[in-house]
């Protein structure tokens, strides 16, 4: 098992170096062509809860453009979205990306640190769905694409960090969209 | 009671039942429309001599009642068909079971209706500042005629003369 | 709302966090708590093999018998959550039994110890590191020189191979003992063949099959395997079946699913097997039939209570059917005469040749020294002979009869080591445990058969901090020195691969070994059978002998739950009710209805058995399956260790018993015992209410001529003169007219629209039903079921979604007693009663066919429990979650179902959550779910195969031809229910004249 | 007055002394035994919030429930208090169409039984479910989730008939109240005149105020009248819409209607026997009061006799083995004592007031009355939860055995019924002033002036 474990890790080390380098290169365009940079931003002074490390989906996801799926990797094929693991994080932040601003350079050295002492990092929920629904991340992905976190999950890219837009406990949210969309508003779907 | 007066008129108080309705006769006949008898039990004979029209309670009690009867159906019928679920092979929306519910709202919005239409009519006519005794409520006849100070002589006659009590003045 | 967060102490979600965690090891694991804290926990590294969400299969092995059945763990988030059988296993072919699905409990059972334990000078425990614990060990052992013992459980393996050539490589001595271990076959073998090993005994080949004593359904030999030929032969298939006849004292399990039960005294099952020999061979002018002649059937006929004709017919009847079986064994026949038993039974298959036919030998069988070796080792620890001995994977503290006091014995040995992993009588009394690993925790190989070598693989970090034996060995084999260092492999999975590079080869072998781990092992096909020749040595019968001068003959037998014992640390099992007596959480004596009324004893009354060896109280169950002479009683329970749910809890009629005569095995059954009255009382914990069908058509069944003919049930009743009650007469008849139509009409609208939705049906096949029941515990294992617990089940609040019912039939006025089993579960009915009674339509009915139960939605008026005719929801009275899995047995849970709060009503959703995954994946891969992609956890367990499940609309799927065989029936018709569940009427092998449905109809 | 005397529904007193008796039941100063009444109901009541409470906590659990009997005491209790609720509103709507005079002595005690009877009642669907807490989710308010409750379940039948039941019920206890509150108002002095003054809504009795009155409470009556036939029966298709042998009965309804007015019945005498002594009013409810009644109950008592006959030769005659089964087992089964308890209560002890001995004895009555409370409590538990313990598949069969949780509840909810009744027949005119009044002739001068 352990071995496998390493293996895996290899694999996916090459894979984050090769599409950091890319990033790179995309993100520099971008910064070149004008796109403001995010300013520093007090995690205190913003609405959601306050996580462990600043983790900017804005700069991320808004600047740099990442696709939702390159860290929450499984959303497309599971129930689960998956939370990143630290190795992913630290596919970017090993060596290359160390922060630009002084704020987010002290950000990424809380993550440093937790990689060098093998401690995860442990993330804040934001959305919790009642134990008694079944929401199948990837039926959803495919039926409306890729980028149709943002209407549960609301717009990220624009958010320093992330706070609850949409209560996703409440059904009628769901069932308005089923409504709409006339996908099955059979209990059983969801509650077993 | 006599404090609080501000209807100014004449009240006697009857002991006996047909010498109130006689008064009633010839208050109303000698043109004293506005009478306020007090009775402690509903009677006919008192009821004669007024001669007012049937109360128009029953017309709450009907409407009350249609809207029940729309209401239990209604909200049966569309509320099973906003999320159509099968149950046990019946149909969505069973008529027959929801009779139940048609007739439960009649009556239970047929006898609110009364209920408020008792209070509704009541208070059409005030009854403020009307002369009033406790034994009204016991075993005595009352009959508050309002009039000014000029016709209470009459009044007064009219009701000593039918055996009246007690004649008591608030002008 | 307050209904939701109940139950939070086993949040589905736990999963979530608990995920992380596998990251950081053991320790985080075995710490992991029930916070309600929502953190989510990323991991250090990803490993390649486990997505979030979906479950992750890893081919292993059953090690909790020596069968060595194959399994498929199925892991979510690196938690295995649910054991499913091998389909490739020679064995079990994708089956598995109860107790191989508990394993689970096994694995994650709260009374795991945490770490390597020693016992101090006040006689407590120390908790100790495991160097430290290793360095002892190595030090006692080096200490021994040579005066060192070792029992081990372990069923032939690269392990025990390693164990018992490190043992003489330090000059130990070693006994590898498991219970039950069929010693008087081997020795009876030795006598007929010349030779030891145990033959193959292909049940489904047979056409007539006659055990003596054996118990082939439960606990003899290798089940799950028996069960599937079984099932094969005795299943009704194209017009025929199998006879099976069943020659002992009571009617166990095998005996209630064989077409008859031949009761005879315990002693005298030899008699009625040489009879048949002798009847045979004259017949066939066999040259046995000589020495034979003192054993004609007249001459036997007094002793066993049999008439001569009887006995004649059974032998015309076995020699009539070519092949046929006979098998005899099992405690259930080890008395003092099993020996001649055995030789009497192999005769008997010899002169009806079916050597080589059903009786294969070359398969090499799982060897084991059995009891005469340990007796012996344990009386040389009595004389002091040993300074150190080490117990792995056996508790013969437990599973020794405790006449032989071989606790003495035990306790002369200075220094004792036991691997337990939970606290065992053995590990009680031992002074150093070295917790081992669970067989999902570890490397590891069984061996049960020659060609098949199962192989087992860590498939989720140690729950508790355990290390193999075969590790500590290893490490030990470093400080011991010596010839012992020769074992310099630095960890057991590296031994293990050596070896099995051997098999394999060594170029490519990382391949290779990828391959064999992905298979589970390999399974050459079946050996060349052999015929041997028989020695010609002389049969004779010599009436057993039995201890004490009591009235009765006591007759323990092994519990399918509880085996020896090793299963009543499983709420699984102990809530999973005996097949036969229907009890739960408890053991009990089984009496003769005749012989309660001659001592005046009725159910639940708690008597006092005392013979030379020892007294028990137990309490009495009265079942007219066991003969007026004879009590019986299941071994497993009555453990004084053994964690919280095994200690103390009933009694074992080892208590009663003797050790041997020193002939090489245990004679169960040798002991009378005499019975008094306590005056006590203990409720008895059964869940069946009424065993009596009353002529309502439960089970029903048909005489074997008439499903031949093609019959259906009603027909066959009827052809049978049975007045079989009109279940719609014509009036009724008028009104169902277009009734379906009806239905169909009424759901065109919303979700109801007519489509292509599929419509889930079920069949059950009867005639294949032996009543198991591993299909509850794999119920229990999919759905989340809570065990309530004894008191509970008192109240008759058990929510085994599944149950297997069992009635009798006959048994009064010296009829003979039949069982009838036949598992029922919710019947998704068309026209259910339960939906329209919902106030809130937490019951209704779903588009493709189920009968949908919302349990958030559920305010629980129990009024849909009330109106159901079949009586399979279940209510969850109290907090049974927080009861059910304490820590660390919560982490078993299968995330794919949510568990129900207190005071909500649950059923049996024919595995809803396996229908929708299904489709899930069907909509991702862009196709539609293929017939048969669908299989319910009681359809995947079944080893007889008896469970089919499908959609009824598709036409390739298998269900529907199940659903249109003429034996099907669905149950209380006269109710207009429309069952979804079709049941295949059971198929008797009995006359048309005297068919035997009275009861039923 | 001598003219009067030997019609006994005429009360033998003049409008004053009918004021002064009734509001002297209000006006004297309790004694020792009505504050031990009081504090002993109001004691059992906590026993009833106190075990109400538990089940919260630990679950239903607690009670003697074991499958399949899923539904036990607690439905038992409810059935049983709802029957009680149904004289009060026969005796004071149906006879009062019917125009039958006696009633007006007693039907302010029995309207304040029903009311209270039924507010009992309604406690017990809401103690009986899994989840309390939930129970709101019967009713069909607008939510979040777009779900409706499912009209087809006779438990939602029942949701509307109780609580139509209880509101129009009490409707029509206030309406009859207001007119004699205001009598005790103009006898009363200091804080209580404000709070009666309060209670009776400025009503005077003035010619405006009958008018309307007595004309709503014709209608009123006119509508309560289908309602209490409907309510039992509604409570009885709980039942008897179900598959369960035992329960499946066409002739429930009518039957259940019986047997709760008959219970109803049954508990008015249990209550104005005692009540009449303490309160001195035995010349306003006298022998031919309770001769009536006893008629009543026997009547009542008779249908119910025949439907239980019907019942066992139905499930007889129906062939079905299922009905066959249940009602053998109810005769003679392991809980024959039950059936048979009930069957003698109600049955026969019932036809004992064909002599009018015995119907104008009041000790018998007394007696008689316990019988059928205790009867009627026995009939529902063996249609309900002996029915259940064999219904379709034998080996689901099961046994009752209730425990404290139980027994408490029920013990409560005599405690919380009592105390409501206590504390109103103390506070509140127990006998119809004005409708009294309404019968005595008033005097007239000309004829015999000065009869008094």
């Amino acid at each position: 098992m352990r071995k496998r474990l390493f293996l895996g890790l290899g694999v996916l080390a090459i894979a984050a170096v090769a599409t950091l380098t890319l990033f790179r290169r995309g993100s520099a365009q971008q910064t070149t062509a004008g796109k403001p940079v995010v300013a520093a931003v007090d995690p205190a002074s913003l609405k959601g809860p306050r996580q462990p490390i600043f983790f900017r989906h804005d700069i991320h996801v808004g600047r740099n453009q990442m696709q939702c799926q390159y860290c929450h990797y499984t959303v497309g094929v599971s129930n689960e979205p998956g939370i990143p693991s630290m190795q992913t994080c630290m596919g970017c932040h090993f060596l290359y990306v160390t922060g630009s601003t002084p704020q987010n350079k002290a950000e990424i050295a809380k993550l440093n640190v937790a990689w060098q002492s093998k401690t995860p990092v442990q993330w804040v929920r934001v959305h919790t769905l009642a134990r008694h629904v079944h929401f199948p991340h990837s039926l959803h992905i495919k039926a409306l694409g890729p980028q149709a976190c943002a209407t549960c999950h609301g717009n990220v890219a624009r958010m320093a960090q992330v706070f609850k837009v949409n209560n996703v406990n409440n059904m009628g949210f769901c069932i308005n969209c089923h409504i709409e969309r006339k996908v099955s508003r059979d209990c059983s779907q969801c509650h077993f | 009671m006599a404090a609080a007066v501000s209807v100014s008129g004449v009240l006697g108080s009857f002991d006996h039942v047909d010498g109130a309705a006689d008064a009633i006769r010839d208050l109303k006949s000698s043109g004293f429309k506005d009478l306020t008898v007090y009775t402690a039990s509903a009677n006919h004979e008192i009821e004669a001599a007024i001669g007012d029209p049937v109360s128009a309670v029953r017309l709450f009690t009907l409407v009350g009642g249609l809207t029940g009867v729309a209401a239990g159906f209604g909200m049966t019928i569309w509320m099973s068909r906003d999320w159509p679920l099968i149950t046990g092979a019946k149909s969505v929306a069973a008529i027959p079971a929801y009779v139940v519910f048609g007739f439960e709202l009649m009556v239970l919005v047929g006898s609110l209706c009364t209920a408020v239409g008792i209070v509704i009519l009541s208070m059409r006519k005030s009854l403020k500042g009307r002369a009033y005794s406790p034994r009204f409520s016991d075993d005595r006849i009352g009959i508050f005629v309002p009039c000014s100070a000029d016709q209470a002589a009459a009044v007064e006659l009219v009701l000593t003369q039918h055996g009246s009590v007690e004649v008591t003045r608030d002008t | 709302m307050a209904g939701q967060t109940e139950g939070a102490g086993v949040d589905r979600r736990q999963f979530l966090k608990v995920l992380g965690t596998a990251g950081a090891g053991a320790a985080v694991l075995g710490g992991c708590s029930t916070e309600q804290v929502q953190k989510l926990v990323p991991y250090m590294v990803q490993s390649e093999d486990q997505v979030p969400g979906i479950p992750t299969w890893y081919a292993s092995t059953c090690a909790e018998c020596s069968s060595g059945c194959g399994v498929y763990v199925k892991t979510r988030e690196g938690r295995p959550i649910k054991l499913e059988g091998n389909p490739d296993h020679p064995v079990n072919a994708g089956t598995l039994c109860s107790r191989g699905q508990a394993g689970l409990q096994g694995l994650y059972n709260p009374d795991r110890l945490t770490g390597p334990m020693a016992k101090n000078a006040a006689g407590t425990w120390d908790a100790i590191k495991w160097d430290d614990a290793i360095a002892r060990f190595a030090a006692k052992v080096a200490a021994a020189q040579g005066e060192f013992a070792v029992i081990n459980g372990y069923g032939p393996s690269t392990f025990s191979s390693l164990l018992t050539a490190w043992t003489s490589a330090v000059g130990g001595f070693i006994t590898n003992y498991q219970t039950f271990s069929r010693e008087p076959e081997r020795l009876a073998n030795q006598k007929t063949w010349g030779r030891t090993d145990l033959p193959l005994y292909d049940f489904a080949a047979a056409k007539h099959i006659v055990s003596f004593g054996a118990d082939y359904l439960e606990t003899w030999g290798s089940p799950v395997e028996q069960q599937r030929g079984f099932a094969a032969s005795h299943g009704f298939h194209d017009g025929t079946m199998a006879r099976a006849v069943f020659v002992g004292p009571r009617m166990s399990l095998t005996a209630a699913n064989s077409d008859e039960w031949v009761s005879v005294p315990a002693g005298t099952e030899a008699l009625v097997a040489l009879a048949m020999a002798q009847v045979i061979a004259s017949s066939k002018g066999n040259s046995a039939a000589a020495s034979l002649a003192d054993y004609a059937p007249d001459k036997v006929a007094s002793q066993t209570g049999l008439s001569a004709q009887k006995i004649t017919a059974l032998a015309q009847a076995f020699a009539a059917a070519s092949p046929s079986l006979a098998v005899a064994g099992g405690v259930g026949a080890q008395h003092r005469g099993a020996i001649e038993l055995c030789e009497a039974v192999n005769l008997l298959n010899d002169v009806a040749g079916n050597i080589g036919q059903t009786v294969k030998f070359g398969a090499a069988l799982a060897e084991s020294e059995g009891y005469g070796s340990v007796e012996a080792l344990f009386g040389r620890m009595g004389k002091g002979e040993f300074q150190v001995v080490l117990v792995h994977d056996s508790n013969p503290l437990y599973t020794l009869p405790r006449g032989g006091n071989f606790g003495a014995s035990f306790a002369k040995v200075p220094f004792k080591v036991s691997t337990a992993a939970i606290l065992d009588e053995t590990a009680a009394a031992c002074d150093l445990i070295l917790p081992s690993l669970h067989g999902y925790e570890r490397w590891d190989d069984l061996m049960p058969r020659a060609g098949v070598r199962g192989l087992m693989q860590p498939v989720v970090e140690p729950v508790r901090n355990g290390m193999h034996i075969g590790d500590v060995v290893l490490k030990a084999s470093k400080t011991i020195g010596g010839a012992a260092a020769a074992f310099n492999a630095p960890t057991f999975e590296a031994y293990l691969k050596g070896e099995w590079q051997k098999t394999l080869g060594a170029n490519g072998f990382d391949d290779s070994w990828r391959e064999t781990l992905g298979k589970g092992g390999v399974f050459a096909p079946s050996a060349p059978v052999e015929t041997p020749k028989a020695t010609g040595a002389a049969v004779s019968y010599t009436k057993p002998a039995f201890d004490g001068m009591g009235d009765y003959i006591l007759m323990p037998y092994p519990s399918m739950q509880y085996h020896d014992g090793r299963g009543a640390n499983k709420p699984w099992l102990l809530e999973n009710p005996d097949p036969i007596t229907k009890i739960t959480w408890q053991s009990w004596v089984e009496m003769h209805p005749d012989t309660a009324a001659k001592i005046d004893v009725r159910e639940g009354e708690i008597v006092e058995l005392s013979s030379p060896h020892g007294k028990l109280r137990a309490q009495v169950y009265i079942y007219p399956g066991v003969r007026p002479d004879t009590l019986a009683m299941p071994l497993g329970l009555g453990h004084t260790e053994y964690g919280r749910y095994a200690k103390g809890r009933g009694v074992t009629p080892l208590a009663l018993l003797g050790g041997g005569d020193g002939n090489g095995f245990l004679p169960y059954l040798s002991t009378k015992v005499s019975v008094a009255l306590t005056g006590d009382y203990h409720k008895v914990a059964r869940v069946d209410g009424m065993p009596r069908q009353l002529g309502r058509g439960i089970i029903q069944t048909m005489p074997l001529a008439y499903a031949a003919k093609g019959m259906t049930p009603e027909e066959s009743y009827k052809a049978a003169g049975r007045n079989f009650a009109e279940e719609n007469p014509e009036l009724e008849q008028k009104a169902l007219e277009g009734w379906r139509e009806r239905q169909i009409e009424q759901t065109q609208v919303g979700d109801y629209e007519p489509t292509d939705m599929p419509q889930w049906g079920m069949a059950v096949d009867l005639s294949r039903c032996t009543g198991c029941s591993a299909c509850v515990t794999a119920c229990y294992a999919e759905n989340n079921i809570p065990t309530v617990g004894e008191e509970q089940v008192f109240r008759r609040r058990e929510m085994s979604w599944m149950r297997i019912e069992r009635y009798w039939e006959g048994g009064t006025d010296g009829e003979q007693i039949q069982a009838r089993f036949s598992p029922v579960m919710c019947q998704h009915c068309g026209a259910a009663p339960c939906e329209p009674v919902c106030p809130v339509y937490a019951s209704y009915h779903t588009p493709d066919g189920l009968n949908g139960q919302v349990y958030n939605r559920c305010v629980g008026t129990r009024y849909c429990s009330n109106n159901c005719p079949f009586k399979v929801r279940y209510f969850n009275w109290l907090k049974f979650t927080d009861v059910a899995w304490p820590e660390p047995l919560n982490l078993q849970l299968n995330p794919e179902v949510v568990t129900r709060v207190r005071g909500v009503m649950e059923k049996c959703t024919f595995c809803i959550q396996r229908i929708r995954g299904a489709q899930h994946t069907a909509i991702l891969e862009n196709r539609s779910v293929r017939a048969g992609e669908i299989v319910t956890a009681c359809a995947q367990a079944c080893p007889s195969g008896a469970i089919k499940f499908g959609n009824v609309k598709d036409p390739a799927d298998e269900v529907v031809k199940w659903k249109g065989d003429r034996r099907g029936y669905t149950m209380l018709e006269a109710t207009n229910v429309r069952p979804s569940v079709t049941y295949l009427a059971k198929v008797l092998h009995v006359e048309p004249a005297d068919f035997h449905g009275a009861e039923e109809r | 007055m001598a003219v009067i005397a030997h019609d006994p529904s005429m009360p033998t007193q003049t409008h004053a002394e009918v004021t002064r008796d009734v509001v002297r039941t209000i006006t004297e100063k309790p004694e020792r035994g009505y504050y031990i009444l009081a504090g002993s109901m109001a004691f059992l009541t906590l026993v009833l919030f106190g075990t109400l409470g538990a089940l919260l906590k630990y679950g239903l659990g607690l009670a003697g429930y074991s499958p399949p009997i899923m539904w036990s005491v607690y439905i038992t209790t409810f059935v049983f208090w709802i029957g009680i609720g149904h004289a009060g509103t026969l005796i004071s709507a149906i006879l009062y169409l019917f125009r039958s005079r006696w009633r007006t002595a007693v039907y302010r005690s029995t309207e304040a039984m029903t009311v209270f009877a039924v507010m009992t009642a309604a406690l017990f669907p809401i103690i009986h479910i899994g989840r309390q807490w939930l129970f709101y989710w019967l009713i069909p308010y607008p939510n979040q989730r777009f779900l409706w409750p499912n009209f087809k379940s006779p438990l939602m039948w029942d949701v509307f008939a109780i609580s139509t039941y209880l509101t129009v019920s009490s409707t029509f206890l206030v309406i009859g109240l207001v007119p004699d509150i205001a009598a005790v108002r103009d006898h009363v002095s200091g804080w209580k005149k404000k709070v009666y003054g309060a209670l009776s809504l400025g009503w005077t009795g003035a010619d405006s105020q009958w008018r309307h009155y007595s004309r709503a409470y014709l209608y009123l009556a006119a509508l309560a009248t289908p309602l209490v036939l409907s309510v039992h029966s509604v409570v009885s298709w709980d039942f008897a819409m179900s598959i369960i042998p035992g329960w499946h009965g066409t002739i429930f309804a009518p039957y259940f209607v019986a047997g709760a007015i008959y219970s109803g019945i049954g508990m008015v005498l249990t209550l104005i026997i005692p009540l009449r002594k303490v309160l001195r009013i035995e010349h306003m409810i006298t022998d031919y009061h309770f001769d009536n009644l006893a008629k009543l109950t026997l009547l009542t008592g008779s249908i119910l006799f025949y439907s239980y006959s019907m019942e066992y030769f139905i499930s007889w005659y129906s062939g079905s083995p299922f009905e066959q089964m249940t009602f053998w087992r109810r005769a003679f089964g392991p809980n024959w004592w039950a059936g048979w308890s009930m069957i003698i209560c109600n049955a026969f002890v019932s036809q004992l007031l064909w002599f009018k001995k015995i119907r104008t004895s009041i000790p018998a009555l007394f007696v008689i009355s316990i019988f059928i409370n205790i009867g009627m409590w026995f009939e529902r538990w063996v249609i309900i939860a002996m029915s259940l313990t064999n219904d379709y598949v034998p080996y689901a069969w099961g046994q009752i055995n209730p425990t404290w949780a139980d027994w408490c509840i029920l013990a409560g909810s005599f405690g919380w019924f009592g105390l409501w009744f206590t504390l109103f027949y103390k506070n509140f005119p127990i006998v119809a002033i004005q409708e009294i009044k309404e019968m005595i002739p008033m005097s007239r001068r000309k004829s015999h002036a000065g009869a008094h």
